[in-house]
């Protein structure tokens, strides 16, 4: 991995020597055990304080919209040029990266993603893979600019077996689980902000007219912001549960957004994050779509 | 010990449309209970916190002085779901209303001194207020001249015209209104404040001057007051911010150090100067 | 959200079921019954929408929140939508919602989707009994709701 | 009583007999983590644990409180708390934090929050002494240090097979002396190791230096550096809401039909929509000023208005920030600025 670790900081000096971008989003040394923390990288010099390990948690996509986001122009003012930006990725968050490519948030030529092969993110206490991450299927981010070899994790053979298992226990037991998952949330808002799709500029959750959700400790509005969230990534979360990892109360949220990935494959054939150029799965319908959910009241079920 | 989060409740008694555009109204209040009446003690320049039950509070200037018995006034802009609730209000509706909030004009500063008032736009309500409690017979031999500058953007937009109309026969004040662009009707001045307020030149010498308007107007007469020789300790500006509490309890209105709703909301240019540029 | 609420509101308890409608069809279904004097259950509250494909899944979820016992959006048949195609987009996102609910606990019987056109009088007579009946099997929504509701 | 002791097995006969008159918070192994929870009798308390996730500060105040409750525009006063509590096992850390809250939630600005100040009335804190802080707090730095006494009633050390309870108010005293039945008198052994436990706190190196740190922060206030510091935050309220010196909120109301309720809850500095007005400005427009304003607020605002730092080195911000942003290390940087070179910008127009 130090190898890896070389060649990503060859690969950004390089970049930035050439001035093929204006800076390097990354990972660089964490203060905490077992941590590591974005870092800009914007002269060659400061490539060397790059890393690579299996502590590289974040998304660092979540920094790209804001950059891409036009600004108010007074009229005839030029729009500024938008940056061309190098980014460091795993396979999970090259998803993510074309996911927002697909939802036009990020134009695909201005950004340069140096591909990281991932072994497995580790839990900073117990230093074992993270659940989440024993599910996933792109461990190799293949869609990257510059590709850094490295070995990587095997690819989960049933990535959406979680959500198989989920499904397979009585109701009552599932919505028991949902529940206590619920109790744990401080509704801090993390897993909103460290995702890199929720980048809407005005959340549904912080809305005074209508306010959807109360502010208040009460259950149900915890379970709205907690269903709302989830089921607006509905045919664009990638599954790179970032959310899951910076949720200070160990709320599982992986159990849900794997529920989400297994409805747009085995409903609707979509793997989001696997093309830049489709249209959202909900954006957009095929006639030929099941009805078979739709009541029927003159049928006899 | 009395909960500073529970307001008195009050009747709406009156209400005014103050412009043409209709969304300046002033709500005359009354209390229900006489002891909350008389708990309720104020100096122009305070505020409170006004309450629609199932839409909050927010907080407002109080438009009205103490020398006017049993009306306790606001003038309230229609911006938010709040005040648009308090505009679709009708007389006799019971709302709630907590305070007197925050610091009042600088009283005792001002007697025996020349007092400017300049107002702007929808600001000058308590500016209204400060007016017209220097103007009542029992207060006006505290203060010597009174100079009154106040612009709007059109002659359709100024509030109060009842009450100016008053002041403007008045010998206790010298009152100037300005508009930024009249109409076929308009008799009056037309201009800028800050370049009316130049114009008028009104003496700093022992001088006093309360400030309030948007912020593009104060940004412009601050320098014209530095001309006409105000010192900027002088100088009284009334300040906004998003509140809640209005008690120095929820940590939002703070500019650096100081909070609007404790150590304000009047503040003299020279503390503003002091503090950082957050506002 | 205790259990004897349930028990103790049984007795006397009917169904709460609000539907959403889209203006064009299901509504204009629904005035058909009216109109025609058939017979269904008192239990619903219609919501006009413009368009089945307006519905957001938070008004479903919402719904479920402020005490809806059961929740069903109609809307044109496919093919037959006013804007060409509001039903199809909003068709996707709705299988997915309830599989989602579904998912987390609650029952399908409580989110239910339709199409109804204006024709369809008795369609949605038939309808509305069938998912009152549904949801009174279910018993009273305690999963979503608020507790101080 | 000043002193006592009791057998660490002991401890839960104690916090149990003290449950039939008070309701009692003490540490609970649950699942996953060791929590702070309303004790039952089924339950039975643990003392390892390093820290909780949340702090004891929501039981004072809650993230949701009441104020009133109306129908029809007439409106009911919410009564304020009336439950006696103990709280057993809370770190000097979040006990020194309760200590802060009573300044602010006290006299600060002249009227007093009825709600804290009634639970910190109701409330009796026995708080337990660090032998070992976690490496992400910087306590001794911060002022309260792993034996520090200030905001509980008892401290208690951990003398080995004995706890040490040492009463730090009136208050603690008499609940010693109300349940003296459980407790012993300390022999010198267990003085002793409770001294070396004193003795290793205060010899603690402190884990940065702060000194000097408010006059930097005072002619810095437009320094580049917040830009550079905030530019890695999510802008998530993560170590707001587990900050247990952080008592910003917010009050809203909620309706249902013609009842409505008027509640209190926890806000964040590092919300956008926290200061935005209703015009549509916003004095905090972007994460830069939201994160200079925490930093300042901790360590510069708090110290003008009320003499205190509002830091107590917890350490949650910095171990559960999802960047890894590491107040230390933002301060550690705050303080290599000069404080010095920058006059003061004075020609604010």
């Amino acid at each position: 991995m130090k190898d890896m670790q070389e060649k990503l900081r060859a690969a950004v000096k390089t970049l930035l020597d050439k001035h093929e971008v204006a800076f390097v989003i990354g990972y660089q040394r964490g203060s905490v055990r077992g941590r590591s923390k974005p870092c800009f990288v914007r002269t060659p010099e400061q490539a060397d304080q790059l890393i690579w390990d299996q502590t590289c948690s974040n998304n660092l996509t979540v920094y790209l919209p804001p950059l891409f986001r036009r600004p108010r122009l007074r009229p005839g003012q030029e729009p500024p040029p938008l940056p061309r930006v190098g980014i460091v990725v795993k396979g999970c968050d090259a998803l993510s990266v074309a996911g927002l490519v697909r939802e036009k948030q990020v134009p695909r030529a201005n950004i340069v993603a140096i591909g990281m092969p991932c072994q497995g993110i580790l839990d900073p206490d117990s230093k074992q893979v993270l659940p989440s991450c024993l599910d996933c299927q792109h461990p190799v981010p293949e869609q990257a600019d510059i590709k850094i070899d490295g070995p990587a994790r095997e690819p989960a053979k049933d990535p959406l077996a979680r959500a198989r298992e989920f499904e397979a226990k009585p109701i009552e037991e599932r919505w028991r689980y949902f529940a206590e998952q619920i109790k744990k949330c401080i509704r801090c808002y993390a897993c909103r902000e460290a995702c890199p799709n929720c980048y809407c500029k005005s959340c549904f959750a912080d809305s005074t007219n209508p306010r959807w959700i109360g502010l208040s400790s009460e259950q149900s509005d915890t379970m709205l912001y907690q269903l709302g969230r989830l089921f607006h990534q509905a045919g664009r979360c990638v599954g790179c549960n970032a959310c899951v990892r910076a949720c200070p109360m160990g709320v599982d949220l992986h159990t849900f957004t794997t529920k989400l990935l297994k409805d747009a494959k085995e409903l609707f054939d979509d793997t989001p994050g696997e093309d830049t150029e489709s249209v959202p799965l909900l954006s957009t319908f095929d006639p030929h779509d099941s009805d078979a959910f739709i009541t029927d009241p003159d049928k006899q079920d | 010990m009395n909960n500073p989060y529970i307001p008195y409740p009050v009747v709406i008694k009156d209400i005014t449309i103050e412009n043409d555009a209709k969304d300046l109204k002033s709500f005359t209040l009354a209390f229900e209970r006489q002891e909350d009446a008389d708990a309720f003690d104020y100096m122009p320049g305070q505020f409170a916190e006004l309450s629609v039950f199932g839409y909050g509070e927010c907080p407002i200037g109080i438009a009205s002085s103490p020398t006017e018995p049993g009306i306790l006034r606001f003038t309230i802009k229609r911006t938010g779901r709040l005040t648009r609730e308090l505009h679709n209000s009708e007389i006799g509706r019971k709302i709630g209303v907590r305070g007197p909030l925050g610091n009042t004009f600088p009283w005792s500063e001002m007697e025996g001194r020349d007092v400017v008032v300049v107002g702007g736009g929808f600001a000058f309500t308590t500016l209204r207020a400060a007016t017209t409690y220097m103007l009542d017979p029992a207060h006006r031999k505290k203060f010597n001249k009174l100079t009154v500058v106040y612009g709007a953007r059109s002659p359709g937009e100024l509030m109060y015209k009842d009450l100016l109309a008053q002041w403007a026969k008045s010998k206790d004040i010298d009152l100037v209104v300005t508009v930024d662009a009249g109409d076929a009707d308009w008799k009056g001045r037309v201009g800028f404040v800050p370049a009316v307020l130049e114009q008028e030149a009104p003496a700093s010498k022992n001088a006093v001057t309360l400030v309030c308007g948007p912020p593009i107007m104060i940004k412009f007469t601050i320098p014209v007051l530095r001309k006409l020789g105000f010192a900027d300790r002088d100088i009284f500006l009334s300040l906004e911010m998003r509140m809640k509490c209005g008690i120095g309890k929820c940590g939002r209105c703070n500019i650096g150090r100081k909070y609007v709703c404790i150590d304000g909301p009047v503040f003299t240019y020279e503390e503003l100067s002091d503090l950082p540029q957050e506002f | 959200m205790n259990k004897n609420d349930t028990h103790e509101n049984t007795a006397d308890w009917e169904p709460r079921i609000v539907a959403f409608l889209c203006n064009w069809c299901s509504y204009a279904g629904a005035d058909l019954a009216g109109i025609g004097r058939m017979q269904y259950p008192p239990s619903v509250r219609v919501v006009r929408v413009p368009c089945s494909g307006r519905i957001n899944p938070l008004y479903i979820v919402k719904a479920l929140q402020e005490g809806a016992d059961g929740v069903l959006v109609s809307g044109c048949h496919p093919g037959d939508c006013h804007y060409i195609s509001g039903n199809l987009v909003a068709r996707r996102k709705f299988a997915m919602l309830r599989e989602f609910l579904f998912y987390v606990g609650i029952p399908k019987e409580r989110v239910q989707f339709s199409w109804v056109s204006a024709a369809e009088g008795p369609r949605f007579a038939a309808l509305i009994r069938k998912i009152t009946e549904d949801v009174r099997k279910l018993g009273p929504n305690t999963k979503l709701a608020k507790s101080s509701a | 009583m000043k002193q006592a002791t009791i057998g660490k097995k002991e401890i839960g006969k104690l916090l149990h007999a003290a449950a039939s008159t008070y309701k009692v918070y003490a540490p609970v192994a649950e699942a996953d983590d060791v929590r702070l929870v309303g004790l039952e009798p089924d339950m039975e308390p643990t003392l390892e644990y390093t820290n909780f996730k949340r702090s004891a500060k929501e039981l004072f105040f809650p993230a949701c409180e009441l104020i009133c409750t109306y129908e029809n525009e007439t409106l009911t006063e919410a009564p304020l708390p009336d439950e006696k509590f103990v709280v057993f096992g809370v770190r000097p850390c979040d006990a020194l934090a309760l200590a802060l809250l009573d300044k602010v939630f006290g006299e600060f600005g002249g009227s007093r929050d009825p709600y804290y100040m009634k639970r910190r009335e109701n409330g009796l804190v026995i708080a337990l002494a660090c032998l070992e802080p976690e490496d992400t707090a910087f306590c001794t730095a911060a002022g309260s240090g792993p034996a520090g006494t200030d905001g509980a009633d008892i401290l208690v050390y951990d003398v080995g097979k004995e706890l040490l309870f040492e009463a730090l108010s009136e208050k603690g005293e008499a609940f010693l002396s109300d349940y003296q039945k459980f407790l012993g008198k300390p022999g010198a052994a267990a003085k002793k190791a409770r001294d070396r436990i004193v003795e290793k706190a205060k010899a603690r190196a402190a884990e940065l230096d702060l000194h000097g740190l408010k006059q930097k922060l005072e002619r810095n206030f437009d320094s580049p550096l917040w830009k550079e510091i905030s530019e890695i935050c999510l802008g998530c309220g993560l170590c707001t809401y587990q900050c247990p010196t952080c008592h910003c909120f917010d009050i809203t109301d909620e309706v249902q039909g013609r009842k409505g309720r008027r509640i209190r809850t926890w806000d964040s500095c590092q919300y956008a929509l926290f200061t935005h007005h209703a015009s549509g400005h916003n004095p905090r427009p972007s994460k830069n000023e939201r994160m200079r304003q925490r930093v300042l607020h901790k360590f510069l605002y708090t110290v003008e208005n009320l003499g205190e730092t509002f830091c107590v080195g917890c350490g949650r911000c910095v171990r559960n920030c999802p960047v890894n942003l590491d107040l230390r290390e933002t301060l550690k940087s705050l303080q290599g600025l000069s404080a010095q070179d920058k006059a003061k910008d004075n020609s604010g127009t």
